[in-house]
């Protein structure tokens, strides 16, 4: 159905995407796989038309295609959901499902239909934001889940998942594997990004690898196993995913908060967290864990009582965070967490300032060693330093992003969503990392949508839900079905089926 | 993954917000209106309050084009001196068309009025669309070359209108009709058809979109250079408009003819809270603001109380207090 | 305590010269009101003819007026709106820059800007002997600096004085000084300058200044600014002579007004003050070191 | 982990791309000279260059200051008045204290212009932040209120300075360094100071970031009401300098001083290549914007063939096709 031949991809001197082939079929799940920059989202856009191949061949059913603009692509039949979030934010969610493409009746836009297709398309992925609120006003997962529903709101021939599910939690990601799956049974044809190799495993019916811009090859799906798929992606053996525990005993209280309320989103929450702990953050999408670390962290009005390192603090904004070393990492990167028209120092060393200028004047080579050694030790893969952060592959913008949190030196760092669009050699290594800082003394807060990583990483698990913690699993009550039942159950169900365990 | 599969409750509504939000600048003139009266009792005396709306009827048609323009993320600087050309070509041609025309050379003048606005609109909308050239600076070159023309025209003087049309021409400021006169049921005409363009087809979502995020708009098939110049055509019409309702009160072209409108437009745009960075414009809220601008002239004559060398300030002072209250309306 | 009311109506102080007729306006207004119990002078100013023809309405609409005194920010705007006010009821004092109709004035009060352009063109016709190149400054474009400019041209018409260059300066002095320097880099030989409004002329005489030329004979202006007569009592040699257009005639029209409200006199007619050429032998009389302008 | 083979090592950043992205408005400069003298070959005279640029020198200095206020996201339309009221509190200040200081009141009124201007910057940086009102608005609002100012200061007349300090001063405007203009020395050290501080600064970081996106700023720990507060002092202070600069050219402080500058400073910066949006400012590029405005008017005067009605509108298309020249220049 869709047939890509020999296709190529330069920026100036730099070729991010040499001859590749590949071809999906009507009703098939096409995986595509490969480590961060690898090249997947760039073949996603040639393939959509939102870029245009320097070399190569499309064709769809048979005749060879141009796509000058995402368009025209769209009424071949070919769509695609970005990795990045692509909505107006000064829109509502309705306006921005039907955008370019408004209903009308009798010539003028038809608000009212367009409402309630949108809350059905909506509440059919799980999302249940109102059609009339501001994008700008709404979390990033269901923003993800909005641009899905607008892909999915005409028929299509060929529908492209770039990362769909690296916001989302495990309740909206088995609802949209659903979709997908009825999409095929439809004989529409699916290409599909992930790097949950788990989703990929479970949905593929054939899957291509890159590896630096280049084909590995086309293989069959289901006949691989997570950790072949992971070593095709990287061309070597992989160690395990998650680091080992370390036997380190949990040292003195580091950051302790006290019945913070966040109005609108979280009320009346206590934990601490201890030296060398990683204490994790479950729940569901909106149960306000994202709030309640901006509220602590002095980004939104919030009331708490906080101590660090048993002295009691006030912070009052970002800044003051910062400098107590509390280092907040965003969930979103895009809007918040880098200037995406701007070169790679200048973001990495923005929260920083200061060290790059030992007097008045900025220490131009300082902050060009740090850039160098953040390259290094994250493995940021960029081909070349004069890129602007919006022109690296999604998972090296978050390891920028990491980069630029830690170069604060904070001794508690809480990591919003830490891997969100990385690959999976590179979450190991974010994993150690991790693991590392706490090794070194510090604290770290993570809070993760995907279950898995916190109970491979975490040293205990606060379960939110509603704005409230609803439990608390450490050791071997950290299972999945535990933190599924605590994320959405009643705090006395829960406790019920854990025992009277937390 | 997990087994456990429970919608999340639904998410506030915040449909009320949007209406509410909306409320800023109608509460701006009330106040303003309170202080008026407590000023000087005249001030809300029907005699001058329709004086008021009646002039603030200009800036108001203006500014409804000026909202698309802005909500598409455009600015126009030029209006003033567009307002004056066309003024100027109008009167020219009726002049000239009296011997053909007699009267009938009103109508006629106004239509070339309204073409005359849609080429110059045209003319910015290129400028800016293919042009590539920042909204800002293409706008203040043309307001130059329409003031120039005008100067020009007018061979440094006036051009008035000729006197066999004077009557003929003059309900079209001063008529009414049940009462109302005729520039406010024009401006009010004008606002409501803005306002159905931009909430009601499928222009007015372009328009939203282009100024909200291009990037989205152009990625959903929306020409950016269709819908920004498209815009300016609007503007360019309504320039027209407000021309023709102006030439019976001022009986004249000249030189300084709508001498820094264009900064009253776009403050009558912002204070009627339409964002100047573009995105979703506030077509009822501009004409609000229009009126607010003209109400605080209004005062300023009235009162006795302002050393004639302050007015500007307290005029000033007045702008950002006004903008003060929207602000703190809004904010929940 | 019916007072009788004097709506005093002019442009905003955007100049030198409509400074000084806020100034004298305000004074009057404040003379009278404290000589006069029964009449109340209101003053105001606007910044555009728009503005102005609001301001008319804004009066007029809350009070009965008894009389206006108007100095119109253009003749042609301003014309239907204050025969609206002449059909109210009032008596109408124009000053100045005039009415397109002259039918709805009772009095009108105002320079000679044709003698202003025209006697000071005589002038260099005489000292330079009928022959020389000039360059001039001229203000916005009204009607008031077209007669200037007219009267001027007529002035040296038949002679071998010659206009190089003739360009706006809006009269205002940093753009006149900007002009002046331009044309001195444009023409190596200038005989002398005229700028029809002294504010101008200060940015001319600064410009001259600074380049060191010394060809330039005359750099005349024209308002009677009280820098400029000055110049002329001490006898300054480039610019000898000096033509009046005292913003004060706000001042008179305002008094005249009142005075035939009033009743004492009936006041009718045009007062045309002379635009004679002021020189060092009669500087005095011009010369008001106290007036802001 | 670390022991990845990466393919090709990232290219090494090169500096020299970033001047030639700049490069546009100074292309425009030049094509503007080249055009001007085979208009008038006088154009290239070093007197009239001299005279040219040093008159450009205010509107550049203030430029210096705007392109930190729009870099950080904002927007500044009082500084034209501003710098009326600046100079007239200066003049008042310096002839007040000749009896005690005598010439020595001279660099007094400088500190004194110095502080004025910086409390204005920040009378309308507050406004903006902590008011939270949209820039244009809130700068429109000042601007009437120091022009209302300096005109009651003035009694609507001018403000002269004092006899006894006239000679003193003049060499501030009219005096020259190794023959160089001292107005033009002072605006290259105010570029040089504005540049170091934007490029090689913390601070100007800061701004940098704000006006890209005041959000990831926040997120970054950067207080978004103390850098855009920051960017009105320093234009506040530019004000005051170039109205240091100012004072002694014409000696005397009017309503009409520094009227329409705004406009002229926006333009400029714009033409030099900062984004009105906010983001990365252009200093050099504000400064070569300057010149090449004041150049323009200049080459007007200069020619023969355009009537003096039309100069507004010649000037207006020149400006339109030097930012063409510049988007061509830019776009590879
Ligand atoms: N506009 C651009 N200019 C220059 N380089 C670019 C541009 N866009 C992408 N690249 C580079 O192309 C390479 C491939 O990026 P791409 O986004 O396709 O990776 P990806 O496989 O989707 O990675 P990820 O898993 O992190 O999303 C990266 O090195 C990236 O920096
Ligand atoms: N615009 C809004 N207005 C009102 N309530 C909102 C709005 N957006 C989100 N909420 C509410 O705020 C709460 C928290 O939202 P959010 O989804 O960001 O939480 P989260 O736990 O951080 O989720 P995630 O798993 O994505 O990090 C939810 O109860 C949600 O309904
Ligand atoms: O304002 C004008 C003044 O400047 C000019 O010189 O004389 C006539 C006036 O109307
Ligand atoms: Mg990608
Ligand atoms: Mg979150």
């Amino acid at each position: 159905m869709l047939r890509a031949e020999g296709l190529s991809k330069q920026y100036g001197p730099v070729t991010v995407l040499s001859d590749v082939t590949l071809d999906v079929r009507a009703g098939e799940i096409h995986a595509i796989i490969g480590e961060n920059g690898a090249g997947k989202s760039t073949l996603m856009r040639l393939i959509s038309g939102y870029a245009h191949p320097s070399d190569g061949k499309l064709f769809v059913d048979g005749s060879s295609m141009r796509f000058s603009t995402p368009h025209q692509a769209q009424d071949a039949g070919i769509v695609l959901v970005h990795q990045e979030i692509l909505l107006a934010e000064g829109l509502t969610v309705a306006e921005n499902l039907f955008l370019g493409r408004e209903l009308t009746r009798g010539g003028l836009v038809d608000d009212r239909t367009m409402r309630r297709i949108a809350a059905d398309k909506l509440a059919e992925l799980g999302c249940h934001v109102s059609p009339n609120a501001l994008v700008r006003d709404v979390a990033l997962a269901d923003r993800q889940l909005i641009q899905i529903a607008r892909a999915l709101l005409d028929a299509h021939k060929l529908v492209i998942f770039d990362e769909p599910t690296a916001v989302l939690t495990g309740d909206e990601v088995e609802r949209l594997l659903e979709i997908i799956l009825r999409l095929k049974a439809q004989d529409i044809g699916v290409l599909y990004i992930s790097h949950r190799l788990d989703e990929v495993q479970r949905l593929a019916d054939r899957l291509t690898v890159l590896r630096d811009g280049k084909m590995v090859g086309t293989f069959p799906g289901r006949t691989l196993s997570q950790m072949d798929m992971a070593e095709l992606m990287v061309g070597r053996e992989l160690s395990a995913l998650y680091p080992p525990r370390g036997d380190m005993a949990r040292g003195a209280p580091m950051l302790s908060v006290r019945n913070a309320t966040v109005p609108g989103y979280a009320e009346d929450i206590s934990f601490t967290v201890h030296k060398g702990e990683v204490l994790g953050f479950a729940g569901m999408i909106g149960a306000g864990r994202t709030e309640l670390f901006e509220g602590i962290v002095g980004l939104r009005p919030a009331q708490a009582g906080v101590e660090l390192n048993g002295t009691p603090i006030h912070i009052r904004s970002q800044r003051e965070a910062i400098d107590a070393g509390i280092g907040y990492l965003t969930e979103d990167r895009k809007a918040k967490g880098l200037l995406l028209n701007e070169r790679l120092a200048p973001n990495l060393t923005l929260s920083a300032l200061q060290r790059f200028h030992p007097a008045l004047a900025m220490n131009k080579r300082r902050e060009t060693g740090a850039l160098d050694s953040a390259i290094q030790s994250y493995d940021i893969r960029v081909k070349n330093l004069k890129v602007n952060a919006g022109q690296l592959s999604g998972g090296n913008q978050q390891k920028l992003l990491l980069a630029k949190i830690l170069l604060t030196d904070p001794s508690v760092v809480i990591i919003d969503e830490p891997t969100r669009g990385i690959d999976i050699a590179n979450k190991a290594q974010i994993y150690a990392f991790i693991r590392q800082l706490v090794g070194a003394g510090k604290a770290c807060i993570v809070i993760s949508s995907e279950m898995q990583e916190l109970i491979g990483i975490c040293d205990r698990i606060l379960v939110m839900r509603q704005g409230r913690i609803n439990g608390e699993v450490a050791g071997e009550a950290m299972t999945e079905s535990n933190i599924a039942l605590l994320a959405t159950a009643e705090a006395d169900v829960s406790r019920a089926a854990l025992g009277g365990h937390s | 993954m997990s087994a456990v599969i429970q919608s999340a409750p639904p998410r506030r509504e915040r449909d009320f917000a949007i209406g509410w939000a909306d409320a800023g600048p109608f509460l701006a003139l009330a106040a303003l209106l309170v202080i008026g009266f407590l000023i000087n009792p005249d001030f809300l005396s029907s005699t001058n309050l329709s004086n008021v709306i009646t002039r603030s009827a200009f800036i108001a048609i203006i500014a409804v084009g000026a909202t698309f323009v802005i909500s598409s993320g455009g600015l126009d600087l030029s209006v003033g001196s567009m307002a004056a050309f066309i003024t100027g070509v109008m009167i020219m041609f009726m002049n000239g068309m009296v011997p053909h025309l007699g009267t009938w050379s009103v109508p006629a003048g106004m239509a070339i009025a309204l073409l005359a606005g849609i080429a110059c609109g045209l003319v910015n909308g290129l400028i800016v669309t293919v042009g590539k050239i920042e909204p800002f600076i293409a706008t203040l070159g043309t307001m130059g070359i329409f003031r120039a023309l005008i100067t020009y025209l007018s061979d440094g003087g006036t051009i008035p209108i000729d006197r066999s049309l004077r009557e003929a021409y003059r309900p079209v400021y001063f008529g009414t009709v049940a009462g109302i006169p005729i520039p406010i049921l024009i401006s009010l005409a004008v606002a409501a058809i803005g306002s159905f363009i931009l909430y009601k087809t499928k222009y007015g979502r372009k328009c939203a979109a282009v100024g909200a995020n291009a990037d989205v708009a152009r990625y959903s098939g929306i020409s950016i250079i269709k819908t920004r110049t498209i815009a300016y055509l609007i503007q360019g019409a309504c320039v027209a408009i407000a021309a023709i309702c102006y030439v019976p009160r001022l009986g004249a072209a000249t030189p300084t003819t709508g001498l820094l409108w264009e900064l009253q437009v776009i403050t009558a745009v912002v204070i009627g809270g339409t964002a100047l960075r573009g995105g979703k414009g506030h077509i009822w809220g501009t004409v609000a603001g229009a009126v607010i601008l003209e109400l605080i002239a209004n005062l300023m004559v009235l009162s006795d109380f302002v050393s004639e060398y302050l007015v500007a300030a307290v005029q000033g002072v007045i702008i950002i207090i006004a903008m003060l209250i929207q602000r703190f309306s809004n904010s929940k | 305590a019916d007072k009788k009311v004097v709506a005093v109506s002019i442009p905003a102080a955007d100049h030198g010269w409509t400074a000084g007729v806020v100034y004298h306006a305000q004074a009057a207004a404040k003379e009278i009101n404290a000589a006069f119990p029964d009449v109340e002078v209101i003053v105001k100013t606007s910044p555009s003819a728009t503005a102005q023809v609001s301001a008319l309405e804004d009066l007029s609409a809350g009070r009965k007026l008894d009389a206006l005194v108007i100095l119109p920010h253009t003749s042609e705007e301003l014309t239907m709106p204050v025969k609206a006010v002449k059909d109210g009821g009032a008596f109408i004092t124009v000053v100045d820059r005039g009415l397109n109709d002259p039918a709805i004035q009772d009095l009108y009060v105002a320079g000679d800007n044709i003698a202003v352009g025209k006697n000071t063109a005589k002038f260099l016709v005489d000292k330079l002997g009928g022959k020389g190149n000039l360059v001039v400054l001229r203000g916005i474009p009204t009607v008031i600096d077209d007669e200037r400019i007219k009267g001027f041209q007529d002035g040296i018409a038949g002679t071998d004085l010659k206009i190089l260059d003739i360009q706006y300066a809006n009269w205002n002095s940093d753009e006149a000084f900007k002009l002046m320097q331009d044309y001195l880099a444009k023409y190596p030989q200038i005989d002398a300058v005229w700028a029809n409004d002294d504010d101008m002329l200060l940015g001319v005489l600064e410009a001259i200044k600074e380049s060191g030329r010394t060809d330039i004979k005359f750099a005349l202006g024209g308002n009677g600014m009280k820098e400029i007569v000055k110049k002329v009592i001490d006898g300054d040699a480039v610019t000898p002579v000096e033509t009046p257009y005292p913003p004060s005639m706000i001042k008179t029209a305002i008094y005249m007004t009142v005075a035939n409200l009033v009743g004492q006199a009936p006041v009718r007619g045009n007062v045309k003050l002379d635009a004679p050429l002021i020189t060092q032998a009669n500087a005095a009389e011009f010369y008001f070191p106290d007036s802001p302008f």
